[in-house]
């Protein structure tokens, strides 16, 4: 009885894992399609298109530009969701409810509305699009996770360690820099990569907000548009490859540490 | 460095709750002083008031003769132990020792040699290059001190600094503690709710409930001439059986269960209260069995409830006839073997008996 | 006195560090939709905006059946997605954090999200290639002879719930096993202790102390999911329209920002109404 | 919390690897910023090929920066969403030439530099490209929308009448392009008018064909769905294909075709301007210039998102034989000749034509 439980248990493991997984593997797998057409049969393996996607000069200018928003607006919105988050736990301040709820208010408005919230408020200001509006909305939603993020770790056990370091001398501007940051460090790293994957994978706030400087997804989305081909699959591969490579710096460096103790 | 602490007439509130109310006290320089309650009354807001990480609604703290009630903590010469500890997680324990240094700018060199001194007089030599998640809770807890004896405050205070560890591991601590402060001399104000650490490391034992100052001396008379019965119940066991008083020549009589019997003035805490109602109070181990010599305090006979072994002596719980089978408990010796429903005569030693003003009801804050 | 300036002192410095991310929130959130909604009260007449107030973007929006349709889709689709994906991640989520040997969970829970690092965009493309009439899919189902001709799958509503439940698994069985794992294993002992046999155990206790971690993934799942441009426009073959495509169609095709706002409008106050309706079992906020 | 209580090396090194990725990414804008100029151009997707642009960036040392766009609105939607002096070089349906002329977008364009003589006569279209005496602008690349076929699975004989499109014979089968204009013109000359004379009242029974057009068509996609929907066996029949979806594919799915029915088809083609507001004509007419030298055509005509003829007939001494046979160079005065042009509604009937379209979708 036991044993059919696990072996029922273990099969529907493997169904969803198969699930999960299948479209990735198509994905990669077509990405060495000999041909034209990225289906079934299978006549690889050949890196021609790998070749033909390092050798688009727009989809490595677009490789840069999401590296780039994503690294900075992800860093703007680390610094200030920190701000806001050591503002809130560490001081009673009045509506401190409200303001929390403000700053987490993005999280539960589709990309789409604040794309094109942005977009109205930039064309009726005559701010042309480009790549800092584009960092703009992307720290509009980013700014939420960073703040919760970094604001749920704040308890007071840390609260304790800062009256510590102002009981030792230090100043206020000491104790955050020398004690709160490295101490909430991790938080801070976390909401900053989640962010920089999310900003690295977002497509319409992106797509509303460029223009002729594109992000990576942006860039896809045109590739997607202009034809049937492996080389999106090579694309994907690649994104992927990158993606998974920055989790799993997260998850080294992060969090493996932490698991052992 | 050392230096005596005064509070003056200090209350604070958190919002509704009063959590301190005029408390006053004085602690002299280089003094061992514990402040001792159950949770929840008012001994750890009264260390925050001291090492000025609140600011008190109403009263004075001086420190050295100075007044430093606005001052924040930073800027005070007191430096505090925490519950939890409260290392910096992200240093190394030189780096946390010697941070209160590099806060007064004290050069790399000097600051790193000062750390290791620190560390090598909590009995952590050469450790500072480890980190806080690397110690067990004990180590942590030397780390803890060394970092707040660094900066060579003038008062050292220890928020239940032992709370953590284990029993065996907290006796330890005491001893340490106790031998740390002889060496540097600085004044220590300890907080715990645990009376016998209380007793075996303090020069002078603060009592508090609900706010208040509840008594404050030496640990023997804390203990042996109780100044309230809150103070009475919290250090150890006691009895009490209520009386009432009657002056008699120079010293005073008691009337109660056990008959009259003549008593020295100075036996009673508050001679205010004389005349009216009191209570006897006496330890279980100052009952003692048998008849009653001339002189002492006759309980009377009483039947045993029940009895349990605790190592040094048996306790008793015996029904008093004098009290209507009224309750005292005593302490009986190890070698004595009874059995429940043992009839036995006691006796007390007026030199042992405590008098104290009767009270209406016990405190708000429970045990 | 000097407490109350000290407090006054502090509360001042404690709002300094809040009020840069304040300010971003009001000047790209908050500014941003208040020009939305000016935006859907005006009209866009002969190729230009006419600044005067009117509702008839809401009127059009609600008179015309293909956009109420749009509507109607959305939440059609939104809510299976979301019941399906919490149906499937659930046991997936239980399996790995009560049968999976410890030392192994996390790699498990890593393997089991981790395409959901792949683009977005290619995602739903990828999921196309496999469902094709050519695709991965049918062939394996040919050969297998479960089917006699291939099944249409891509470009239809089928094929965006795929999709969408595809994204939606990996996030819910993250959601859902950090909430199994904060849950006491004492809880489930306790139970067996007083007779619970293990469907009891997960009825009456195991499922009531998760469910309002599910309700937040599941709220998370709807709002994402009734956003969402990408996946329908991919996969969902411009067969019923999702209110998203029809919002696209009005910014991308006709420049008409004002009846697009309404519509914005008209999405954000339907997961406003969803939200209330499952507040109680919502708290996305540190209480 | 034991998440927090450690820092390591590890984590430095981290920091100071995202820090070098910032730079990295910063350094690659840098280098190509290098380029001494950049050119924008708003365009369909087929300009995006490399092999197009680069040759074009190389002679002039300078970067072209490409915003692509499919359908008239949805540029239009882009230029006002835009400030002005954002683009320098616009690519646009030959048809809506006069629109963006009316709205005041495009700059004149130099006569004498432009080959004009040498396009195919059908391509001058000085109706739409000339206004005043003065040219706005040049077609540079046409084809057909008309109806692409799976020639092993669909009867060759069927797709010559254009009732093909909403008949029950291939009902799950279709596939319909999602471009409103050229659609509802097939239609209408499946209906036997004139796409250059539809008004207000052909709209219903325009309405009726496509709604039961939507009733037997199994997908409505873009280029790159209709195109993967044909080339995968999707579907069999793609309503507003051509030359453009099969000819590029010639080489892997000959068995895909196209024809022009016995009642016609319609004809595209594109235009190339500049933008009123450029601040760069002087580039951006170097640009048009390359476009419609015969070797930018030839480039064009073949270029990665979609194959379609040269307006120019001088990019026939450039093409292979291959590719000419694959874009059906010989064809075509016979394929000019029965093609009618895309509707060109005005803004009313336009926006008329768009609700329809998105009813039908929503079918």
């Amino acid at each position: 009885m036991r044993r059919l439980a696990d072996g029922l248990a273990l099969g529907y493991v493997v169904a969803v894992y198969a699930f999960i997984y299948l479209p990735v593997a198509v994905l990669v797998l077509f990405s060495f399609q000999e041909s034209r057409l990225p289906i079934p049969p299978f006549d690889g393996p050949s890196l021609r298109w790998y070749a033909a996607v390092f050798a688009d000069r727009r989809l490595t200018d677009a490789l840069a530009n999401s590296l780039l928003v994503a690294l900075l607006s992800s860093a703007l919105a680390a610094l200030l969701g920190f701000l806001a988050a050591y503002g809130l736990a560490r001081y009673r301040l009045p509506a401190s409810g409200l303001q929390r709820a403000l700053l987490t208010a993005p999280l539960s408005v589709s990309y789409l509305i604040i794309g094109l919230g942005l977009l109205i408020m930039f064309s009726r200001l005559g701010v042309p699009r480009s790549l800092l509006t584009v960092g703009i909305g992307h720290t509009v939603i980013n700014l939420p996770l960073c703040f919760a993020i970094t604001y749920s770790q704040m308890g007071a056990h840390q609260e304790n360690v800062e009256r510590a370091a102002r009981d030792l001398g230090a100043r206020e501007w000491q104790v955050m820099l020398l004690v709160t940051a490295p101490m909430l460090l991790p938080a801070i790293l976390a909401g900053f990569l989640l962010s920089v994957t999310f900003s690295w994978d977002e497509f319409i706030i992106a797509f509303l907000l460029s223009r002729f400087d594109v992000t990576l997804p942006v860039e896809i989305w045109s590739l997607l548009r202009s034809g049937l081909n492996p080389r999106n699959n090579a694309v994907g591969s690649v994104v992927f490859l990158f993606s998974f490579a920055l989790v799993l710096v997260m998850e080294l460096l992060l969090f493996r540490r932490g698991r052992r103790r | 460095m050392t230096a005596d602490v005064e509070v003056l007439g200090v209350s604070h509130r958190f919002g509704e709750v009063a959590a301190l109310r005029d408390v006053t006290l004085s602690i002299g320089a280089g003094r061992f002083a514990v402040l001792l309650g159950p949770s929840g009354c008012g001994k750890t807001t009264l260390l925050s008031v001291i090492g000025g990480f609140l600011f008190p609604s109403a009263g004075r703290v001086r420190i050295a003769g100075r007044d430093v009630t606005g001052l924040p903590a930073a800027r005070r010469p007191t430096t505090t132990v925490f519950q939890d500890y409260a290392l910096f997680p992200h240093m190394r324990l030189g780096a946390n020792v010697a941070f209160g240094l590099r806060m007064r700018r004290v050069p790399r060199a000097e600051r790193e040699a000062r750390a290791e001194a620190m560390l090598r007089l909590v009995g952590l030599e050469g450790m500072a290059a480890k980190m806080p998640h690397e110690l067990s809770g004990g180590q942590r807890q030397r780390v803890a001190l060394a970092r707040a004896l660094a900066v060579e405050p003038e008062v050292l205070l220890l928020d239940e600094p032992l709370g953590a560890l284990d029993l065996k591991l907290r006796r330890q601590m005491q001893d340490e503690l106790k031998a740390i402060q002889r060496r540097v001399g600085t004044t220590f104000v300890h907080v715990t709710h645990d009376q016998e650490e209380a007793m075996a490391i303090a020069d002078e034992i603060v009592v508090m409930n609900a706010g208040r100052v509840m008594d404050q001396g030496p640990p023997e008379r804390v203990y042996l001439r109780p100044r309230s019965r809150f103070s009475a119940a919290f250090m150890g066991e006691a009895n009490f059986v209520p009386v009432r008083l009657r002056r008699e020549g120079d010293g005073i009589a008691i009337l109660g269960p056990f008959g009259t019997h003549p008593l020295p003035a100075e036996r009673l805490a508050d001679p205010a209260a004389t005349g009216g109602r009191a209570e006897l109070a006496f330890r279980p181990e100052h009952v003692n069995l048998g008849d009653a010599p001339p002189g002492t305090l006759d309980l009377g006979e009483g039947t045993v409830r029940d009895i349990a072994f605790s190592g040094s002596h048996r306790r008793a719980r015996i029904a008093l006839d004098a009290l209507d089978g009224g309750e005292i408990v005593a302490y009986l010796p190890q070698a004595m073997e009874v059995s429940a429903t043992a009839r036995l005569r006691l006796h007390l030693d007026p030199a042992r008996a405590i008098l104290l003003p009767a009270e209406d009801g016990e405190s708000r804050c429970g045990g | 006195m000097a407490a109350v300036r000290a407090a006054r002192r502090q509360r001042l410095r404690g709002f300094a560090f809040v009020l840069p991310a304040l300010l971003w929130t009001a000047a790209f959130f908050l500014l941003p939709f208040a020009f939305m909604v000016a935006m859907s009260l005006w009209r866009r007449v002969g190729g230009r905006i006419l600044e005067s107030w009117t509702l008839e973007n809401y009127a059009d929006f609600f008179g015309r059946p293909h956009f109420l349709e749009g509507l109607a889709n959305s939440l059609e689709i939104t809510l299976t997605v979301t019941v399906i994906s919490v149906l499937f991640a659930y046991p997936l989520a239980w399996i790995i954090a009560e049968k999976v040997p410890e030392r192994w969970q996390r790699a498990a829970l890593m393997l089991a999200v981790l395409p959901f690092w792949t683009s977005y965009v290619v995602r739903s493309y990828a999921w196309l290639l496999v469902l094709a009439h050519d695709g991965v899919v049918n062939r394996a189902l040919l050969a297998v002879g479960l089917v006699e001709a291939p099944l249409v799958l891509a470009s239809t509503r089928t094929a965006t719930v795929i999709g969408f439940v595809h994204f939606f698994v990996m996030l819910l069985t993250l959601t859902i096993y950090a909430n199994l794992r904060q849950l006491s294993p004492n809880y489930a002992r306790a139970a067996a202790d007083l007779g619970a046999g293990p469907v009891r155990i997960f009825l009456h206790v195991i499922l009531p102390l998760t469910l309002p971690g599910v309700m937040v993934g599941a709220f998370l799942t709807f709002v994402l999911a009734i956003g969402d441009y990408v996946t329908p426009q991919i996969l969902g073959g411009n067969n019923e329209l999702v209110l998203p495509q029809i919002i696209m169609l009005q910014i991308g095709r006709r420049a008409d920002l004002p009846s697009a706002s309404a519509m914005a409008i008209v999405l954000m106050a339907v997961v406003t109404l969803v939200y209330f309706a499952c507040a109680r079992w919502l708290r996305l906020e540190r209480a | 919390m034991p998440g927090n209580t450690r820092v390591s090396l590890g984590r430095r090194a981290f920091l100071g690897g995202m820090a070098a990725a910032g730079a990295a990414a910063a350094g690659l804008r840098a280098g190509r910023a290098r380029a001494a100029e950049s050119l924008n151009a708003l365009v369909w997707c087929d300009h995006t090929d490399p092999a197009l642009i680069r040759p074009f960036e190389e002679a002039f040392d300078v970067r072209v920066n490409l915003k692509e766009y499919e359908g008239t609105g949805t540029a239009f939607s882009i230029i006002e969403q835009s400030a002005p002096g954002d683009g320098d070089v616009f690519v646009i349906d030959g048809i809506d030439v006069p629109r963006a002329v009316d709205a005041g977008i495009l700059a004149p364009l130099p006569e004498e530099e432009l080959p004009t003589a040498d396009l195919f006569p059908e391509l001058v279209m000085a109706e739409s490209h000339v206004r005043d005496g003065r040219t706005w602008a040049i077609s540079e690349k046409f084809g057909y929308n008309t109806i692409s076929y799976n020639r092993e699975k669909v009867d060759p004989a069927d797709v010559m009448d254009m009732a093909v499109i909403w008949s029950e014979k291939y009902a799950g089968r279709i596939a319909i392009y999602d471009y409103y204009l050229p659609i509802i013109g097939l239609v209408a000359i499946g209906l036997g008018k004139k796409t250059s004379e539809l008004t207000e009242a052909d709209l219903p029974a325009i309405r009726e064909k496509l709604f039961q057009m939507k009733k037997v068509a199994k997908l409505v996609g873009d280029v790159v769905a209709s195109q993967t929907a044909l080339a995968t066996g999707e579907v069999d029949i793609l309503v507003g294909g051509g030359e453009w979806v099969t000819a590029g594919l010639a080489a892997e799915k000959p068995e895909l075709d196209w024809v022009l029915p016995k009642q016609g088809g319609l004809r595209w083609s594109q235009s190339i301007g500049i933008f009123a507001d450029s601040t760069r004509k002087d580039l951006a007419l170097e640009f048009v210039k390359y476009i419609l030298s015969p070797e930018g055509q030839a480039r064009l005509a073949t270029s990665s998102c979609y194959w379609a003829m040269p307006a120019n007939r001088r990019a026939g001494e450039v093409l292979t034989p291959q590719q000419k046979a694959a874009l059906r160079w010989d064809d075509q005065p016979a394929y000019l000749a029965r093609a009618q042009l895309y509707p060109a509604p005005d803004a009313e009937l336009d926006a008329r034509m768009q609700d329809i379209w998105t009813e039908m979708l929503q079918q």
